[in-house]
């Protein structure tokens, strides 16, 4: 069983149809990279994977979409539940404008966990996943707003990481930072694909080449080829995906 | 194209003098000046005319007293009676308007559609805009009777009918105030809440409320200090019998009510009476004094960088 | 030529053409030239009903004069008149001595007009039927400072024992000072205790009284003419039996002692002045009519006559 | 990971009893939250419906050419509209250019120092002064320091002082929300300070403060107790016709009406109360309309 | 005579030095890239050149900026005229919410020119030299902020051309913009360089490769290098420069 089966997905807002007709299977323990240009769709697409278009008052969503085989659109899901185990990092980081400490407990403490003990080992184990206990396990009381961007987005990962989610959606999780950082969270995220299943959508070619094993390309909503990325990039079907490859390049 | 101005003079000087730059900033001070002479003016009047006052009332008996009776023979300057009429009147408005405007603007930020709350919003601040003196008849032809059938024994004019009026009144300073200040906390925040599986109760008070806390505050002492020194509804709606009483379902007497009293009633200039106003109206102005610095610490304290 | 006026405006009772048809011919008559200026009166809120009336009939006339009443209190009022900044005050009590030597020491000089009645009258709810009438002293034993008077029962002893709930102009209203300095020998002295409920607005005593058994309460004739329905009024007995307040029991000086007169006062130097001249005039000859129009009692005729002859 | 349950099928985890509690709670509070907003909208609809019931009747276009009268019939508002309409034409354009004036100097040009902290400080807490006290202030230097009686500009005077610091907040709270990329653009063309103030930041700002300059409009069109104090309580019935006249407003002419023992002119106090409403409503809803079209320019 | 020669030019935020002893010459009429990771400087000594710092209010600059031979950090410099000789591209389109027209005319109005023929002139020389003027001619009257980001951009460029400068300082400026929108403005920068010199700083190695004509390379306020393009990208003489090019390039 693939972590996500979409067929057919159509997201649209209003009457504007954003995703057309998507189908793709996305496989567990693995990094799947959607790429295309602005507003072709990726982060609509990404969005609806844990639902977070559900606030957005007129967004229509036909088609099937299963995580583990169930279908997420179903009038019996706990879209809570549903999040947890789908956790999501954003563009921007976006801490609470807590402590280090109370950022990473937010989650576990939402989801019933009140024992010190077993918080500070979830502080603990998920901070060393995010690679960042090293640099912060001194500081675990300091404002999360005074770390520096990519130490943030680190943050925001462990934070996701700390309700202990299956899948990890990740959109422009980098475009916001430094070169070095992102340098930083490549590697993280590679490491985290041995535990976890990592959707992340990225402007950045070059990232989505060196670090996606698998890599759609859209283009106006469509999902115009899907492929390991090795493949993809050296030798594309469509010509459309080669052209796009290539402009970016250079 | 390079070498176009180089030929003669300087290209970057300008030969145009512009002493309108030099002429604003000294402008645009001075009408900055003028809220700093309101206020001195506002402490000049009333310390002026409050020393003449003090002159023949005792200033601690005047903080101290028990008993307002100035113009009731035999006369007695104890404020205390009307300090505690106002903050009687204030506190019961602020128990309406603080939770009810709180729980809106949580409403009209977190739960509202946008087309909702852009309805709703400049709706109740309509109810800021009403005239004090509508909300003063509202209350004693409207909340007073009714009050008078759910609890019998209920005066006429009672603290209880004025602090609901004063209420409904601030409730949208609250509401539009917080608003704007949950309304600031960047969507980002709240995705990261979402994205963990909170559910909107728990995003609003647990992310957003306390990252908006310095504005709400800020909406609580605007509204607070409003109640404090709102004139017309006290003075038709809550009596003109300055009492300590238990009861806020009797008649009382404000700061402010009493200031209008005098200044419409009979009293001769001049008099120790009349001077009393002065007093009161420095009393009054020193509590909004301090309660501004208290919020303004208060609410620095609790300003979030995000 | 003013009795004339006023005869006719008496004659047609409230007809306001009437009035007017009147008072062309006083102007053509007395000032052919058009008259203008600005009047400023400032004063009593209970005077202030008649200058507003008189102003308004006044103005319909003598459209270019420009007459302003203010509403400052018989007090503030007199500060303003005595420093010279007001033509007229109106009162509901004489002027105060304090108040008098302030006007000498500003060289103000004046003169006192009465204009109206008023009669204050003392009032229960409608379903009071205990209450057949009060004497003076019983009032007195009411009102007075530190009453020991709690119960209806306490006045009279077959009076029901049930708590009376008094209401009382504020103790900032001409309407209070009056009572008090009447009923209890000296202004002011009033009893102040949580029986007592205080209000400067009138209308809002009716309210109360009309709202609740057992209240007791005093304030204008023209507040309860306005609610007789709501309202029992108290036949008060001063010494010669119980006397209801009435146009003609106030007119007559019969109900007392709590009918009081209503004056205004003028600035005697700004009397020079035509228009001032002309609306004085006008006030006196027509103080009667518009005094009862708005719920006051007027003067006996000669009265006005001798305030007319003042002015000369 | 295989046992992801999502749907509550057989038997409901902890974790799933967990999420239905929470979820209850989350039901119960939005149903308080919106209880507690209508409470708001209900008390303005009873409030209406009170006076609709009281001075409908006697709404008639009378009431707006009448001067004021002892008779409830022929009694209008003509003074008091025209009164209140010259106040605010007096009030605006002052208190306007001192408002923004200081807006500008706070937001543009103040140095952030002891001095101008001061200042803001000193803008807050007056715009929480009782307006009250500001009738004290305009009877002490208006109508007796600067022996400008009980006039018209004595009225507009107190009343400037009284929104001004409401106008400085709100324009400084507009000028705030221009982002700081629009006067980069402005200076990196070669503008001065005060170019890029006067072509940038004030066209960007201006429907931000011509809002906050109409909300205080309608509070001063209906502001009481400070002319009370300072002795605008008057039977005024002819227009003024220099910035020295006395003049009387629309919620004086009202409180005028309500203290009068006929019960006419009661209700025509409530008529008067509508037509209150009506300017005030009007008034409000321009100020939403502005900030509209401001948010879509931001 | 080079269009800007700065000499032991050091830059502070308050004790702080943001820019470290840079020497270096513009030449004119060519494309200047600044390129290294994030807070090394680049923006801080961009925005000295056309004194963009001056607001800021503890900044302290010592050492010598010269252009077109003047020192402009000399009492007797007029800012404005500096800034209309030097312009500037921001990384945020940020255009005026007014019309297509009054954006462009914005400048040569504060400039003193009111003439309509004029004016009228200027906005369409400008909007052709920006790459716009097709897709905007008949829409002058429109409210700028209703195109897209990348003509966005390139309007802010076209304000830029309107008053005429010599020298064009670009921060970043396609970084908010999507790969199509990148592509086209590079290409506008690359017609630009005949007319103007240009100065830009640019997170994306290959941006500086593909247009710049010399690319200087910061790193904590230092000019590690600075070369022919080709040369600093093909063969770098300092050991940073390679590691900073080669991490990127991944
Ligand atoms: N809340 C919304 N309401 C209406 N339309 C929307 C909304 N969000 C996105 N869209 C539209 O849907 C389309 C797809 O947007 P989406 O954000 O998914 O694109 P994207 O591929 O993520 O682009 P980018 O790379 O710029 O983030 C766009 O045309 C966008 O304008
Ligand atoms: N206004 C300021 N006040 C104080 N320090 C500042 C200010 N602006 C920038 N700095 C500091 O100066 C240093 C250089 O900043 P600068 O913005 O020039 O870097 P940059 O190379 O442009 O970085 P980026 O690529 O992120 O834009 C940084 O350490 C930054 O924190
Ligand atoms: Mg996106
Ligand atoms: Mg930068
Ligand atoms: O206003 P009065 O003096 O008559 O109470």
């Amino acid at each position: 069983m693939s972590a996500i089966e979409m067929k057919d997905l159509i997201v649209s807002y209003g009457q504007q149809p954003a995703v057309k007709s998507v189908t793709m299977d996305v496989p567990k323990q693995s990094i799947t990279a959607f790429i295309g240009p602005s507003g072709c769709g990726k982060s609509t697409l990404l969005r609806t994977i844990n639902r977070m278009n559900d606030s957005i008052a007129d967004v229509n969503i036909t088609g099937s979409i299963r995580i583990m085989g169930h279908e997420i659109y179903d009038d019996q899901i706990s879209v809570e539940m549903l999040r947890k185990r789908v956790g999501m990092v954003f563009q921007q980081p976006n801490p609470f404008p807590k402590s280090i400490y109370d950022n990473i407990a937010y989650g576990p403490r939402l989801h019933g966990i009140t024992k010190k003990a077993e918080l500070d080992q979830i502080v603990e184990s998920s901070l060393k996943s995010a690679v960042l206990w090293d640099e912060v396990k001194d500081l675990l009381k300091k404002p999360a707003l005074q770390l520096s961007g990519g130490q943030q987005q680190r943050l925001c990962i462990a934070r996701a990481l700390a309700v202990n989610p299956d899948i990890l959606l990740m959109d422009e999780s980098t475009a916001a930072l430094d070169p070095l950082s992102t340098l930083k969270i490549e590697e993280l995220v590679k490491t985290l694909r041995h535990t976890y299943t990592i959707v992340m959508v990225t402007h950045n070619l070059h990232q989505a080449a060196r670090v996606s094993d698998q890599c759609g390309f859209f283009l106006n909503g469509e999902l115009v080829e899907y492929d390991q990325t090795e493949k993809l990039f050296r030798n594309p079907e469509d010509e459309r995906t080669e052209r796009y490859i290539e402009g970016r390049f250079g | 194209m390079m070498n176009k101005e180089l030929s003669g003079e300087h290209p970057f000087r300008s030969n145009k003098p512009r002493s309108i730059e030099y002429a604003m900033p000294v402008l645009l001070f001075l009408c900055a000046l003028v809220s700093i002479f309101t206020t001195i003016g506002i402490v000049y009047t009333l310390v002026t005319e409050s020393v003449a006052f003090f002159k023949e009332v005792n200033v601690f008996k005047f903080l101290s007293g028990t008993t307002w009776a100035p113009l009731i023979q035999p006369v007695s300057f104890g404020v205390i009676p009307l300090l505690f009429g106002t903050l009687l009147v204030t506190l019961i408005a602020c128990c309406i308007a603080l939770p009810v405007g709180l729980a809106t603007a949580i409403y009209l930020s977190e739960y509202a559609s946008p087309k909702v709350a852009k309805i709703v919003k400049p709706v109740l601040e309509v109810l800021a805009g009403v005239p004090t003196i509508v909300y003063g008849y509202f209350a004693l032809s409207f909340i007073t009777p009714v009050l008078q059938t759910l609890l019998p024994g209920t005066s006429l004019f009672n603290a209880l009918s004025a602090g609901i009026a004063v209420g409904i009144m601030i409730i949208p300073m609250v509401s539009s105030l917080s608003e704007d200040a949950m309304k600031a906390v960047p969507k980002s925040l709240r995705h990261g809440a979402y994205a963990l599986g909170a559910t909107r109760f728990e995003v609003a008070i647990q992310v957003v409320l306390p990252a908006a806390l310095s504005g709400i505050i800020s909406s609580f002492v605007l509204a607070f200090s409003r109640a404090i020194g709102e004139t017309m509804i006290v003075t038709v709606a809550a009596g003109a019998t300055p009492q300590l009483t238990a009861s806020p379902l009797e008649s009382i007497q404000t700061m402010t009510a009493y200031i209008v009293q005098v200044s419409l009633g009979d009293t001769p200039h001049g008099s120790l009476a009349y001077g009393s106003i002065f007093a009161v109206g420095l009393t009054l102005f020193v509590i909004t004094l301090l309660l501004n610095i208290v919020a303004a610490a208060v609410s620095k304290r609790f300003r979030e960088v995000y | 030529e003013g009795t004339e006026s006023t005869e006719s405006t008496g004659g047609t009772n409230t007809n306001t053409e009437s009035t007017g048809t009147a008072n062309t011919e006083t102007t053509k008559v007395e000032e052919p030239a058009k008259l203008s200026g600005t009047i400023e009166i400032d004063g009593s809120s209970t005077v202030y009903p008649i200058t507003e009336a008189v102003a308004e009939e006044f103005g319909k006339e003598n459209g270019d004069v420009r007459v302003t009443v203010g509403v400052s209190g018989t007090g503030g009022g007199f500060k303003r008149f005595a420093n010279g900044e007001t033509a007229m005050n109106n009162a509901s009590r004489p002027i105060k001595d304090e108040e008098a030597e302030t006007a000498k020491a500003q060289g103000v000089e004046y003169v006192e007009l009465e204009v109206a009645y008023d009669g204050l009258s003392v009032l229960v709810n409608p379903q009071n039927d205990w209450v057949d009438h009060l004497t003076v002293e019983e009032l007195h034993s009411i009102f007075k400072p530190g009453s020991k008077v709690t119960k209806w029962s306490d006045v009279r002893s077959e009076w029901p024992a049930e708590e009376i709930k008094i209401f009382s102009p504020g103790a900032d209203s001409g309407t209070f000072d009056y009572f008090t300095e009447t009923i209890n020998e000296e202004a002011q002295q009033s009893r102040n205790d949580a029986q007592v409920t205080f209000s400067e607005d009138d209308n809002t005593l009716v309210q109360g009284i009309a709202g609740e058994k057992y209240a007791l309460g005093y304030f204008g004739f023209a507040y309860y003419e306005e609610n007789k329905d709501k309202l029992k009024v108290v036949p008060i007995d001063g010494g010669s039996g119980p006397i209801e307040p009435t146009h003609e029991t106030i007119n007559d000086g019969s109900y007392a002692p709590l009918s009081r007169p209503l004056f205004v006062y003028v600035n005697k130097e700004m009397l020079e002045k035509p228009e001032l001249k002309a609306f004085i005039e006008y006030y006196l000859n027509n103080a009667a009519e518009l005094s009862e129009e708005v719920g006051y009692i007027r003067l006996p005729e000669e009265m006005y006559q001798e305030n007319l002859a003042k002015l000369k | 990971m295989a046992g992801m349950a999502l749907q509550p099928g057989g038997q409901p985890s902890k974790a799933h009893q967990q999420v239905r509690g929470r979820k209850k709670r989350d039901q119960w509070t939005k149903i308080l939250f919106l209880g507690a907003t209508s409470i708001g909208i209900l008390a303005l609809m009873v409030l209406i419906i009170d006076i609709l019931i009281d001075g409908l009747a006697t709404l008639r276009p009378e009431l707006l050419t009448n001067y004021p009268s002892r008779r409830a019939s022929g009694s209008g508002l003509k003074s008091a509209l025209i009164g209140t309409f010259y106040m605010v034409c007096i009030m605006a354009p002052i208190s306007f250019l001192i408002g923004v004036g200081a807006a500008i100097f706070m937001e543009e040009y103040a140095k952030k120092n002891k001095l101008t902290r001061l200042i803001q400080l000193n803008i807050s807490t007056l715009a929480g002064v009782p307006s009250i006290v500001y009738g004290i202030l305009g009877l002490a230097i208006f109508v007796r320091g600067m022996n400008l009686e009980r006039s018209l500009l004595s009225g507009a005077l107190t009343m400037t002082l009284l929104v001004l610091p409401v106008i400085i907040v709100s324009a400084q709270e507009a000028i705030k929300a221009v982002p700081s990329s629009r006067r980069d653009a402005s200076l990196a063309l070669g503008a001065t300070k005060w170019q890029t103030v006067q072509r940038s930041v004030l066209p960007s700002a201006f429907p931000g403060i011509l809002t906050g300059i109409i909300l205080a409009i309608s509070r001063a069109i209906g502001e009481t107790a400070p002319l009370v104090m300072i002795g605008a309580l008057t039977y005024v019935a002819f227009l003024p016709n220099s910035l020295l006249d006395q003049f009387t407003v629309l919620p004086i002419q009202i409180y005028n009406w309500i203290s009068k023992p006929q019960t006419e002119f009661h209700d025509l106090a409530a008529s008067g109360i509508i037509i209150l409403l009506i300017m005030l409503l009007s008034l409000n809803m321009l100020a939403v309309v502005l900030r509209n079209r401001f948010q879509k320019n931001l």
